[in-house]
This record gives structure tokens, C-alpha cells and sequence, in this order.
């Protein structure tokens, strides 16, 4: 193949790998959600559609697609079938340039982990995200309902003000690594493959920068309409907010739009502040052996459960899991599949780690009050940001 | 490649500005002036402006075209009445507007033609734009600040309640 | 036929600012009258970034910077102006909006 | 050298206390205002003592202030031997005035104020003093001509103190007019406003340029150091705060036109007819100044009537060409003037506002100090040797008598009149019995001390600062033969004056009275000033209003100006009520409008080949 078609191949099979994945993680995102509050409420969560309710996602997407179209009477048309087809690609769209990995090589192929890396990486995604409050705005102001008129509004204008905390606590950031493409952006946090770094190269602990990651993280809850900033679907004040009209999979649409805006942030934060797909400590160090250990570990606990005579509901499901995790602890050991297994760990984790937090908040927060909300973005978090980029801005300057 | 980009993304252009003007409703317009912005947007990364596109996003349609929906949303705005109390804007209007159409066209015609293509160039990264921004634009960039400051506070007094 | 002709992307900027002046002209709810202005001044913008195209100059660039900028501050207290007007008079037709004559 | 150090720091004072004052307390006002003056002084001191003999003036150029044409105006300031005793004087007198104010101001309301500007007085007075060309020292001389119509009607609150301050300012006016023109007449005749040019000059310009300058020059001097005919602002003058009476209108800014026209002495000597018109003024305006002075019971107007005399005097020695002796009287009238001034604010002080002399008296074992010092700076003023003005009457008198006998022997007489009335103030202020109503207390410490100081000025400072020698370099010289029967004359008509006073207004109190009585019609006369305020305003200031009011008001303004106005306007609503029918007031056919010149306007570039 000449060098133009393998471009072409290549990045076709990487679109179609990462959507494939994204709607799998999306799907079960939901389901470790629901696992996960359910077992802060101490009760177990889905757990009659296959092992453990595995395959609840499945018979959710199962019903939605199923259930009737409902389109109801009044309601602006065209707006109202757009604004859940505009909400979901926006958040999807930002996905495009995220790098998960380092340059690796393909059956001889040279390729990056990331469907695309522009210059302007972080203005893009900002773009993006911006643009995706009209699917909000539009949807609740075509439902022709006025508490989802009210859920647009109050949401549209939450996005806008956090936006600003959360571009200015990017910047802080940015201002270190001094360039605006992400795969860079890790590159400069001990990412560059000539010489592997530490977590002391990581732009969360270049001196106060934590706190611009708590700045990033709060807005980016706000952002993301999650607890305690979800009034706009408030159900004890708006219903459903902005999409108290949608049903089926117009609904699905603004759920998947909601999910995939989590992964964008917590990815975002894991770029911007963690260092991306590096690992903690050098490889030379043992950092390999992680992983290893992890599915390992795993995979044993597993076993050993699944064999267990009190757990005889699971006597197959949890050693066939347990066998999966061994495999996969053994595919890392693999030189062939380290070489991007490894980085995709790591960035999988952090990610994960950060999405564990927004669910972790989920059951443990209470919701803010509407003038609470605005008063802390305006009048607590929007100044932090500044200062800190003030100040991170000055000690850039007389460093650099 | 670039001109196939270029039609398909003018053409959009093109269309949602005509519909801007001849639809009634203002929803209707502000998301057809979107979607005239959105494809702005692509035109300046073909002219390799590529931090002026990501701007243009983020301020035109993700600020300023929130604003205007959000006033829109709040009036309540519906589709404007079929009455006109000026005619001179109609007999004068549409011939002044052709000739004026043609004669910039006329004029651009006359200009000595060259070719655009993608990477053609590539001074217009945010770090070209920040560097002239704060060496030789940085006096008009401060005046700025100030004008931003002054439209908050106007905007603020002018949408107090007691007014 | 591999490049696009300058004039072109200058011939679509006035275009776009002729139908911007035409909503201007001929339409009379003023929140649209104000989307036509910023649709002139996104015509103008255009042109500025082609002409930094031609003249290889970063300058241009900076031009529709500070046009965003005013552009932003214009629409702020625009439709807070629009908003004051709205609830003195109930009505968006510039038209009915005529108190500066008598 | 840093001159302009100098005036930066009662500026910096200014700046602080009138921004920031109204929050300070007392004791940051004080230190800041205080502070200032004493390190101007202080740099003074550390100047001269830096800057060698002072044979040649030194100059520092610090930018070009103005460029046109040949103009050409710097920045510029120097010092000469001149100079250095006016920023002695100024600077020194200046800081014990200051320490004084916080005593006597300390009940007052405006505190802070009054020391802005009085720091500000300061800044403008060491312009005017330091300046090395016309326009600066004009700067300087306007300057504290704002800062005295401030401090006049620092009192703002009451209209007679807002009166004299406008009276002030506006007669001052009269003699800023002759001053510019002269200064007009400078820049035509020499092309420069340098003093040093102008001094170079000087001896081949025309007599008759040079009579013009220094007329003009002396009138612009009349109205700031009051001089017949504009001498009636100072006596007014006397509403302001005392100390305000003491710095600027008896010991620095009144002398400012004695210290101009020495220092256009080059002008002077070739302009014979000008020098001679000085000494007659300063002759008439020293004996006329003293008889007024001989009749008033206001304490303060007394001594506003002495230093208008005293000033005559300066100027007669100017006149006379003895410059080195007007600047002599100059200093130890700048000593003892304000230590007169300060005493009897400490009177006034004591007496909680008490200003008449009738209402005094017997006051000396009630506030001794105040009384020791106040004799030590009347037997400086009377002249009785050897104390201070001692010496520098005695110079200016020797110097008039080598002019003009007829100077001398007015003169001589006038310091009898002096030695008279400053001791009819003293003995009705502090002997014989009180007569008023009030509890007499003594003064703080801070007023007390500067009184001390300013005493041990008067009574050595003639002697101890023999300016005359120090200056004799800096002026052309001006031999004048000692005559010792001269001095005894002059002496003696002093004491003979103490010893009138002591007769009629400590020994035989009624034979005031029944002298006043015999010459009725002349008392009355001197006891209203001889009407020249009446005469003043019958003769000028009423034609001038009734003048206004009937041909400018109602002739010009109402008929010409308004009338071309409103022509103009009717004009403009007659055309106006045609076009407006264009103003459809929609605002949908303005923008048609504004499209149609747009085009316009492109067809006219593209005809004019604009668009290649």
C-alpha cells in the first residue's frame, strides 16, 4: 500500500475501533454507575440480566430502541429532532483528539494512539463542548414545555459560567507545557519517548497546580450537568428538565451525550494534570508489573469466589472471569503487546479513576441551590482560577 | 480536495445566510447564522487561520449565539408581523443592494488572482497570533479589556430590574 | 485544479455581507436585525483572513480578534438594551420603535 | 546639584497632605508638612555648602519647555549669590512659620488644607526664586499669587476673608498685566527670556526699550509687594490666618517684587528714568504706608500698614541703586515682620480672636514671652541700634541721601513714624491696664519657639549676616561714603518716636486723645486711610461695572452675540423643518440611506481608480 491508502486504511480502523469501544464503555459505564451507588446504598444493583446484571446494558439498549418514537403535539420540529442529534455528536466529536497512547508500530505501520492530533487540540475541544449547549438550549426550548424550557436554561447558563473556571484552570497548564496539542501537552509531562518520566513530571505536582486540578474538576461536574450541579433535570423542581419531552432513543441520545462528556472531561483532566498514558515510575523500575499484578490478583480472587460453595450462583460466571483476567495479565507480560498495552493501561486507569470520583460524588453529594450555584462559579471559583493563572503565568515568566 | 471543502463549506455558507434573512422566525434565523458561522470556521482553517477558527467557535457560536438564544428564549420572540411602514427601504433597497452586490464583486474581480491551499499558510497558530497580540498589538489589546469592562457594566445597568 | 481561487472566498465574503445587509434592510424584528449586523461583521472577518492569507501577514488575523472582541461586547449590551426596550414598549418590530422622531 | 530638589519637596508635602489629608491624623499632617519644609531647607544648606564662593551663578537645565520658532524656553533653574540669601530666607523663615502653625492652626477646622497649601506656597516661591529665565520666575510669581488668594480666603466661610482674597487676586491682576508685557517686551527686545541673556544684553539695548521694560516691570513689582497705587490688597489681606499674614504677606511673597527688580538690575542701570520712578514710588509709598499706620486699633492692620512702609523702603534702596541694601532690608524685615506678625498672633491667640487694641492691654505680665520676643523685633523695626533694622535702614538711608536729600529726610521721618506706631501698638497691647474681657494664657511651647528664635534673628541677624558684602560682587558697584551724623539723625528720629509713644500712650494716656482732637480733620483722614478705597471704587471699579452692565451686557452680548446666535439658530430650524421630512424616524430607511452613499461612494472610488 502506498503511504496515502494506508493513511486513509489505518485511520479508518482506528474510527472504527474507538467508536466501537466508546459505545461499549458508554453503555457500561451506566451499568458500573448504578453497581456502584447501589453498593454505597449497601443493596446489589442490577443483578438479574445475566451474571451480576453483565448484560443490563444490553436489555436497556434492547428496550430503548424498541420503545415507541413518541413525537408529542406542538412541539418545533426540525429543532426538536436536532438538538439530541447535536448534543450527542458534539460529545462525541471531542473524543476525535484525544491521544490514548504514544507512536507505535502496526505490522510495520508507524501510527499514534489518537485518531487525530491538532495544534489547536485543547481550543477544539473547548469549541466543541461549547457548542454543545445548544442541544440542551434547543431541545428544551422546541419541547415547547415550560419546565423544559426552564431545565435549558438554567443548564445553558450553569455550562457557560463554569466554562470560564474551567478554561482558565486549562491554561495554567498549558502555560507550563507551553503548547496547545494534547499528545504535546503529554509529551512535555514525561510522555516523550526518549527518556520516560515520573509522576513528579506531571503538571498536578508542579507546585500549587492542584489546586487548578480541583478548579478543572469542579467545573467540569458543572460542565457536565453531574450532582451537585444537575438542577437542570432537578426532578422535584423541573421533572426531567431539558428533556422531559424526549423518549426512546432521543432520550438515549442526550443519556450517551451526557456519558461520553464525562469520559471527555475526566480524559481532559487526565491529560492536562496526570501526565496522560505515562506511568507513575519508569518502566525499568517495575512499573510494568502492575498491570500484571492487578488482572492477576484479579483473576485469582475470582477463582477463588467462583469455587467458593457459598457463591453457587456464580460457580461458572466467576472462574470464566477469572480465567479472562489471568489471560489478560498474561498479555502484558507479552513483548509484542506491551508496547501499547501498557500507556492504554495507564490512561484507562487515571480516566477511570476520575469517573470513579463522578460517581462516587453521585451517592454522596446533596444538590446545590440555583443562586448557590452561580454565586460559587462567580464568586469563588472564577477568581481562584484567575489568581492561579496569575500566578502560575508569573512564575512561568521568571522560570522560563 | 481543498476546493471540493471549499464548495461544500461555502455552499452551507451561503444557504444558511440566505436563510437567516428570509426566515421569520428568529430561532429559526440565529441557528441558520450558526451554522453560517460553523462553516466560517472550517474556511478560516483552509486559510490557515487555525486559532482565529477555534476563536470563532468558541466566542461567535458558543457565546455570543448562546446570548442571543437565551434572549430570544426569554421574549419569547415568535414570528414577526407581515406590515412594513417603510417603503423607502423596499424601492430604494433592493436595486441599491443588487448594484452594491455586483460592484464588489466587480471590484474583487479585478483584483490580480492567485490560488489558495491548505498549508499554504501557516503563520496563524495561537502562538503567531499571542506574539503579535502582546508586542505590537498590545495597546489596542489593553483598550479592549477596558471596552469589555465597560460593556459588562453597561450591560449589567441596563438589565437591572429597576430600569 | 488543486487550489482555490483567492477572489472566490472574497466573492462568498460579499456575499454574505450583501445578505446581511439585506436582513438588515428588510427585516423587521430587531433581534434579527442584530443577527444580520453580526453577519455582516462575520463577512468582514472573512475577508480579513483571506487577505492575511495573500499578504502572508499575521495581522489580519488579529484584526477579527479584536472584531470578535467588540463583536461580543456589542451583543451584551445590544440585547440588554433589546431586553430594556422589550419592557418598556412590549413589542421587537423596529418599526414601532420610533420615539427619537417626535 | 539637584536643584529642583528644592521645590520637589513642600510639592510632594502639597500632593500628600491635600490628597490624602482629609484622613491623617494631626500628627501625620504635621510631620508630613513640617518634614517637607525642613528638608527643602536642609537640602538648601547642603546646596550652598556644595556649591562653593557662588562667584558666577550656576544653572541646571532640566528639559526645553517650550520650542516655537525662535522661542526656545528651558526648564532651567540657578543659583547665585542672590538667590541663595532669598532660599535662605524663605526656606528658613518658612520652617519656623511652619512649626508655628501647628500651634496656632491646632483649633482650627481645614487643617490639612491649610498645610497643602501652604506647602504649595512654599513649592511656588522656591520656582519663583530659582528660576533662571522671565517666564519660570513668572510661573513661581502666579503661583503664589494662587496661593495667597487661597490662604486669604482660607476662611471661606465668611465674606469679608472670600472678598479679600478676590480683592487680592484681582488687583494682583493689574500688575501681572504690566509684568507679561514686559516680559512680551523682553523676548522682543533680547530673543531670550534667560536672565543671563538678558543681563548680557542689556548695556547696548535702547534706553527707551529699556525704560519701557523696567516701568512695566515695576508695575507688575507694585502689585505683588503693594506699592502705591496698588498697595490697597494688603492691609485687606490680614483675613487670612496669622501665619499666612507672617510667611507670605509680610516676610516672602510681598518681597518677591523687590527681589525681581534686583534681579533685573541690568535693566535697571541702563534705564536711569525707570530706577528713578522706583525710589520715588518706594519714598511716597513708605511715608504714606506709615501715617495710615499711625491711626489704626486693629492689631494686624498696623503691621499690614508697616511692612506696605518697609516695602517702600526695599524699594527706595533698589531705586536708589543700593540693590544690596534693599536685599539687606529685605532679610531682616523678613526676620522681624514675622516675628512682629507672629506675636501678635500669639496675642490674638491669647485673647481667643481679640484684634482691637483697645481691647488689650496690660498684657506683658500675662504672656511675657510673647512680649520679650515682640520688643526684641520693635526696637529691631525702630531702628535703634544694633539691632537689625538697625543696620539695613541705615544702609538704604545712607544710600537715599547719596541719591536724593529729599529721600533721606522722608525717610528719616518715616522711620519716626515707624518707631511711633509699632510702639503705640506695643504700649496699648501690653501696658497700662486690660481692658478686655477674656482670660490672657501664654502659648504653646511649639508657637513660643519659634518667636525665640526669630527674636535672637531680629535682634543679631543685622550684624551677624552682613549681606551687603556678601552681594557686593553680584550687583555694580555702589560706593557710599559712612557718615556717622547721618546715622545719628535717622537713630535718633527712631528713638525720639519710641519716646512719643512712651508719652502719650504710657505716661499721659489722655494726651493721645486730646492731640487727635486738635487735629481733627487730619486724624479723621489717616483714621479712614485717606478714602482710597472709596476713591478706588468711585474711579474705577463702579465706571468699570456700570460699563460692562450697559455696553458689554445689554449692548454687545444681548444685541450682538445673541443675536448672530439666535439668527443662526432660527436659520438652522427654518432648513431644518425641510430636511427633517427626510427623517422618517425608521430606522430601516437610515440604513437604505446609508447603502445608497456606500455605493455611491464605491462607484466614486472605482471612477478615481481607487480599487487598483
Amino acid at each position: 500500500m502506498d503511504p496515502s491508502t494506508a493513511f486513509y486504511v489505518i485511520s479508518l480502523i482506528k474510527i472504527l475501533l474507538v467508536f466501537a469501544v466508546l459505545m461499549t464503555t458508554l453503555a457500561y459505564l451506566q451499568w458500573v454507575e448504578r453497581k456502584v451507588i447501589a453498593h454505597i446504598q449497601v443493596r446489589p444493583g442490577p443483578y438479574f440480566v445475566g451474571p451480576h446484571g453483565l448484560l443490563q446494558p444490553l436489555a436497556d439498549v434492547i428496550k430503548l430502541i424498541t420503545k415507541e418514537d413518541l413525537l408529542p403535539p406542538y412541539v418545533n420540529k426540525p429543532l426538536y429532532l436536532a438538538a439530541p442529534f447535536i448534543a450527542v455528536s458534539m460529545a462525541l466529536l471531542s473524543i476525535s483528539v484525544i491521544p490514548f497512547g504514544p507512536e507505535i508500530d502496526v505490522f510495520g505501520y508507524h501510527t499514534y494512539m489518537q485518531l487525530t492530533d491538532l495544534n489547536i487540540g485543547v481550543l477544539f475541544v473547548l469549541a466543541v463542548s461549547s457548542v454543545g449547549v445548544y442541544g440542551v438550549a434547543l431541545a428544551g426550548w422546541s419541547s415547547n414545555n415550560k419546565y423544559a424550557l426552564l431545565g435549558a436554561l438554567r443548564s445553558s447558563a450553569q455550562m457557560i459560567s463554569y466554562e470560564l473556571p474551567l478554561s482558565l484552570a486549562i491554561a495554567a497548564p498549558l502555560l507550563i507545557s507551553n503548547t496547545l496539542s494534547l499528545r504535546k501537552l503529554v509529551e512535555t509531562q514525561g510522555g516523550n519517548p526518549a527518556h520516560a518520566g515520573t509522576l513528579w513530571d506531571w503538571n498536578l505536582f508542579h507546585g500549587w497546580q492542584w489546586i487548578g486540578f480541583i478548579v478543572f474538576l469542579i467545573a467540569a461536574f458543572a460542565e457536565t450537568n453531574r450532582i451537585p450541579f444537575d438542577l437542570a433535570e432537578a426532578e422535584n423542581e423541573l421533572v426531567a428538565g431539558f428533556h422531559t419531552e424526549y423518549s426512546s432513543m432521543k432520550f438515549a441520545a442526550f443519556f450517551m451525550a451526557e456519558y461520553a462528556n464525562m469520559i471527555t472531561v475526566s480524559a481532559m483532566a487526565v491529560l492536562l494534570f496526570l501526565g496522560g498514558w505515562v506511568a507513575p515510575w519508569p518502566a525499568e523500575y517495575g512499573s510494568g508489573l502492575v498491570p500484571v499484578a492487578v488482572f492477576a490478583l484479579a483473576g485469582l480472587v475470582a477463582i477463588y469466589h467462583g469455587l467458593h460453595p457459598a457463591r453457587r450462583m456464580d460457580r461458572f460466571s466467576l472462574p470464566v472471569v477469572g480465567v479472562i483476567f489471568l489471560m489478560i495479565a498474561a498479555a502484558f507480560l507479552a513483548p509484542f503487546t506491551q508496547s501499547w498495552l501498557l500507556p492504554l493501561f495507564w490512561f484507562c486507569a487515571k480516566t477511570g479513576a476520575i469517573l470513579f470520583a463522578f460517581i462516587w460524588v453521585r451517592g454522596t453529594l446533596p444538590r446545590f441551590r440555583y443562586d448557590q450555584l452561580m454565586g460559587f462559579a462567580w464568586k469563588y471559583l472564577f477568581p481562584v482560577a484567575v489568581v492561579n493563572l496569575l500566578l502560575t503565568g508569573l512564575v512561568v515568566a521568571l522560570v522560563g | 480536495m481543498d476546493v471540493i471543502l471549499f464548495l461544500i463549506f461555502a455552499a452551507i455558507a451561503l444557504v444558511a445566510a440566505v436563510n437567516v434573512v428570509v426566515q421569520s422566525h428568529p430561532i429559526s434565523s440565529a441557528i441558520s447564522l450558526i451554522g453560517v458561522m460553523g462553516s466560517l470556521a472550517v474556511l478560516y482553517l483552509l486559510l490557515g487561520a487555525e486559532f482565529i477558527a477555534a476563536a470563532q467557535v468558541i466566542v461567535y457560536a458558543g457565546a455570543v449565539m448562546v446570548l442571543f438564544l437565551f434572549v430570544i428564549m426569554l421574549l419569547n420572540a415568535g414570528t414577526e408581523a407581515r406590515q412594513s411602514k417603510s417603503e423607502t427601504a423596499h424601492l430604494l433597497g433592493v436595486p441599491a443592494l443588487v448594484v452594491f452586490a455586483l460592484l464588489l464583486v466587480y471590484f474583487i474581480h479585478q483584483q490580480p488572482e492567485s490560488g489558495v491551499h491548505f498549508g499554504g499558510f501557516t503563520g496563524g497558530s495561537a502562538q503567531a497570533v499571542g506574539r503579535a497580540l502582546f508586542t505590537t498589538y498590545l495597546l489596542p489589546f489593553e483598550v479592549t479589556s477596558v471596552l469589555i469592562l465597560i460593556a459588562i457594566i453597561g450591560a449589567i445597568v441596563l438589565a437591572r430590574k429597576e430600569i | 485544479m488543486s487550489q482555490v481561487p483567492l477572489s472566490w472566498f472574497l466573492v462568498l465574503s460579499a456575499l454574505l455581507f450583501a445578505l446581511g445587509v439585506a436582513g438588515f434592510l428588510f427585516r423587521r424584528n430587531i433581534i434579527t436585525v442584530f443577527m444580520s449586523i453580526e453577519l455582516m461583521l462575520n463577512a468582514v472577518n472573512l475577508s480579513f483572513v483571506t487577505f492575511a492569507y495573500q499578504h502572508k501577514d499575521v495581522s489580519g488575523h488579529l484584526f477579527v480578534f479584536f472584531v470578535m472582541v467588540v463583536a461580543a461586547a456589542e451583543a451584551a449590551v445590544g440585547l440588554a438594551i433589546i431586553l430594556t426596550v422589550f419592557k418598556n414598549r412590549g413589542t421587537l418590530n423596529i418599526d414601532d420603535i420610533s420615539s427619537m422622531k417626535n | 546639584m539637584l536643584l529642583w530638589l528644592i521645590p520637589l519637596f513642600p510639592l510632594a508635602g502639597f500632593a500628600i497632605n491635600g490628597i490624602f489629608g482629609r484622613r491623617f491624623p494631626k500628627a501625620s499632617i504635621n510631620a508630613v508638612a513640617i518634614g517637607s519644609v525642613l528638608l527643602s531647607f536642609l537640602w538648601v544648606l547642603k546646596t550652598l555648602a556644595g556649591a562653593g564662593p557662588l562667584n558666577a551663578p550656576l544653572t541646571e537645565h532640566y528639559f526645553t519647555w517650550i520650542q516655537s520658532g525662535t522661542l526656545s524656553i528651558g526648564f532651567d533653574m540657578t543659583i547665585d549669590r542672590l538667590t541663595a540669601v532669598m532660599l535662605l530666607v524663605v526656606t528658613g523663615i518658612g520652617s519656623l512659620i511652619h512649626i508655628y502653625s501647628i500651634g496656632y492652626m491646632a483649633h482650627e477646622g481645614g487643617y490639612y488644607r491649610f498645610f497643602a497649601y501652604m506647602n504649595l506656597f512654599m513649592f511656588f516661591m522656591l520656582t519663583l526664586v530659582l528660576a533662571a529665565n522671565y517666564l519660570l520666575l513668572f510661573v513661581g510669581w502666579e503661583g503664589v499669587g494662587l496661593c495667597s488668594y487661597l490662604l486669604i480666603g482660607f476662611y471661606f466661610d465668611k465674606k469679608f476673608a472670600t472678598d479679600a482674597g478676590n480683592k487680592a487676586f484681582i488687583v494682583n491682576r493689574i500688575g501681572d498685566f504690566g509684568f507679561s508685557l514686559a516680559a512680551f517686551l523682553i523676548f522682543k527686545q533680547f530673543g531670550s527670556l534667560d536672565f543671563a541673556a538678558v543681563s548680557g544684553q542689556a548695556a547696548g539695548a535702547p534706553t527707551g526699550a529699556l525704560t519701557a521694560i523696567g516701568l512695566l516691570l515695576l508695575l507688575g513689582a507694585c502689585g505683588k509687594s503693594a506699592q502705591i497705587p496698588l498697595y490697597v490688597w494688603l492691609p485687606d489681606a490680614m483675613a487670612g490666618p496669622t501665619p499666612v499674614s507672617a510667611l507670605i504677606h509680610a516676610a516672602t511673597m510681598v518681597t518677591a517684587g523687590v527681589y525681581m527688580t534686583a534681579r533685573s538690575w541690568p535693566i535697571y542701570v541702563h534705564a536711569p528714568q525707570a530706577m528713578e520712578m522706583i525710589a520715588i514710588i518706594g519714598t511716597a509709598t513708605a511715608f504714606f504706608a506709615a501715617t495710615i499706620g499711625l491711626a489704626q486699633n486693629d492689631i494686624k492692620k498696623v503691621f499690614a500698614y508697616s511692612t506696605v512702609s518697609q516695602l517702600g523702603y526695599m524699594f527706595m534702596g533698589v531705586g536708589c541703586g543700593a540693590f544690596s541694601a534693599g536685599i539687606y532690608h529685605l532679610m531682616t524685615h523678613a526676620f522681624f515682620k514675622a516675628l512682629l506678625f507672629l506675636g501678635s498672633g500669639a496675642v490674638i491667640h491669647a485673647l481667643s480672636g481679640e484684634q482691637d487694641l483697645r481691647h488689650m492691654g496690660g498684657l506683658r505680665h500675662k504672656i511675657p514671652w510673647t512680649f520679650w520676643t515682640m520688643m526684641c523685633a520693635a526696637v529691631a523695626i525702630a531702628g535703634v541700634p544694633p539691632f537689625a533694622g538697625f543696620w539695613s535702614k541705615d544702609a538704604i538711608l545712607l544710600a537715599a541721601h547719596a541719591h536724593a536729600p529729599w529721600m533721606y529726610w522722608a525717610g528719616t521721618v518715616t522711620a519716626g513714624l515707624t518707631a511711633f506706631y509699632v510702639f503705640r501698638a506695643m504700649f496699648l497691647a501690653f501696658f497700662g491696664q486690660y481692658r478686655g474681657h477674656h482670660h490672657p494664657h501664654e502659648s504653646p511651647a511649639v508657637m513660643l519657639a519659634p518667636l525665640a528664635a526669630l527674636a535672637a534673628l531680629s535682634l543679631a541677624g543685622g550684624w551677624l549676616f552682613q549681606v551687603p558684602q556678601f552681594l557686593s560682587a553680584f550687583f555694580p558697584a555702589h560706593e557710599v561714603p559712612e557718615d556717622a551724623s547721618l546715622m545719628a539723625i535717622s537713630t535718633a528720629a527712631g528713638l525720639i518716636g519710641i519716646a512719643l509713644a512712651y508719652l502719650m500712650y504710657v505716661a499721659k494716656p489722655a494726651l493721645a486723645d486730646s492731640f487727635a482732637g486738635s487735629v481733627k480733620g487730619l486724624y479723621w483722614l489717616v483714621y479712614n486711610k485717606y478714602f482710597v478705597d472709596e476713591i478706588y471704587d468711585a474711579a474705577v471699579v463702579t465706571p468699570v461695572i456700570d460699563g460692562s452692565r450697559a455696553v458689554l451686557w445689554k449692548g454687545v452680548d444681548a444685541g450682538l452675540v445673541d443675536g448672530a446666535v439666535n439668527g443662526v439658530g432660527a436659520r438652522c430650524r427654518n432648513v431644518g423643518s425641510v430636511l427633517r421630512l427626510w427623517q422618517s424616524g425608521n430606522i430601516r430607511s437610515y440604513a437604505t440611506w446609508v447603502l445608497v452613499g456606500g455605493v455611491l461612494m464605491i462607484v466614486a472610488i472605482g471612477l478615481a481608480g481607487g480599487a487598483r
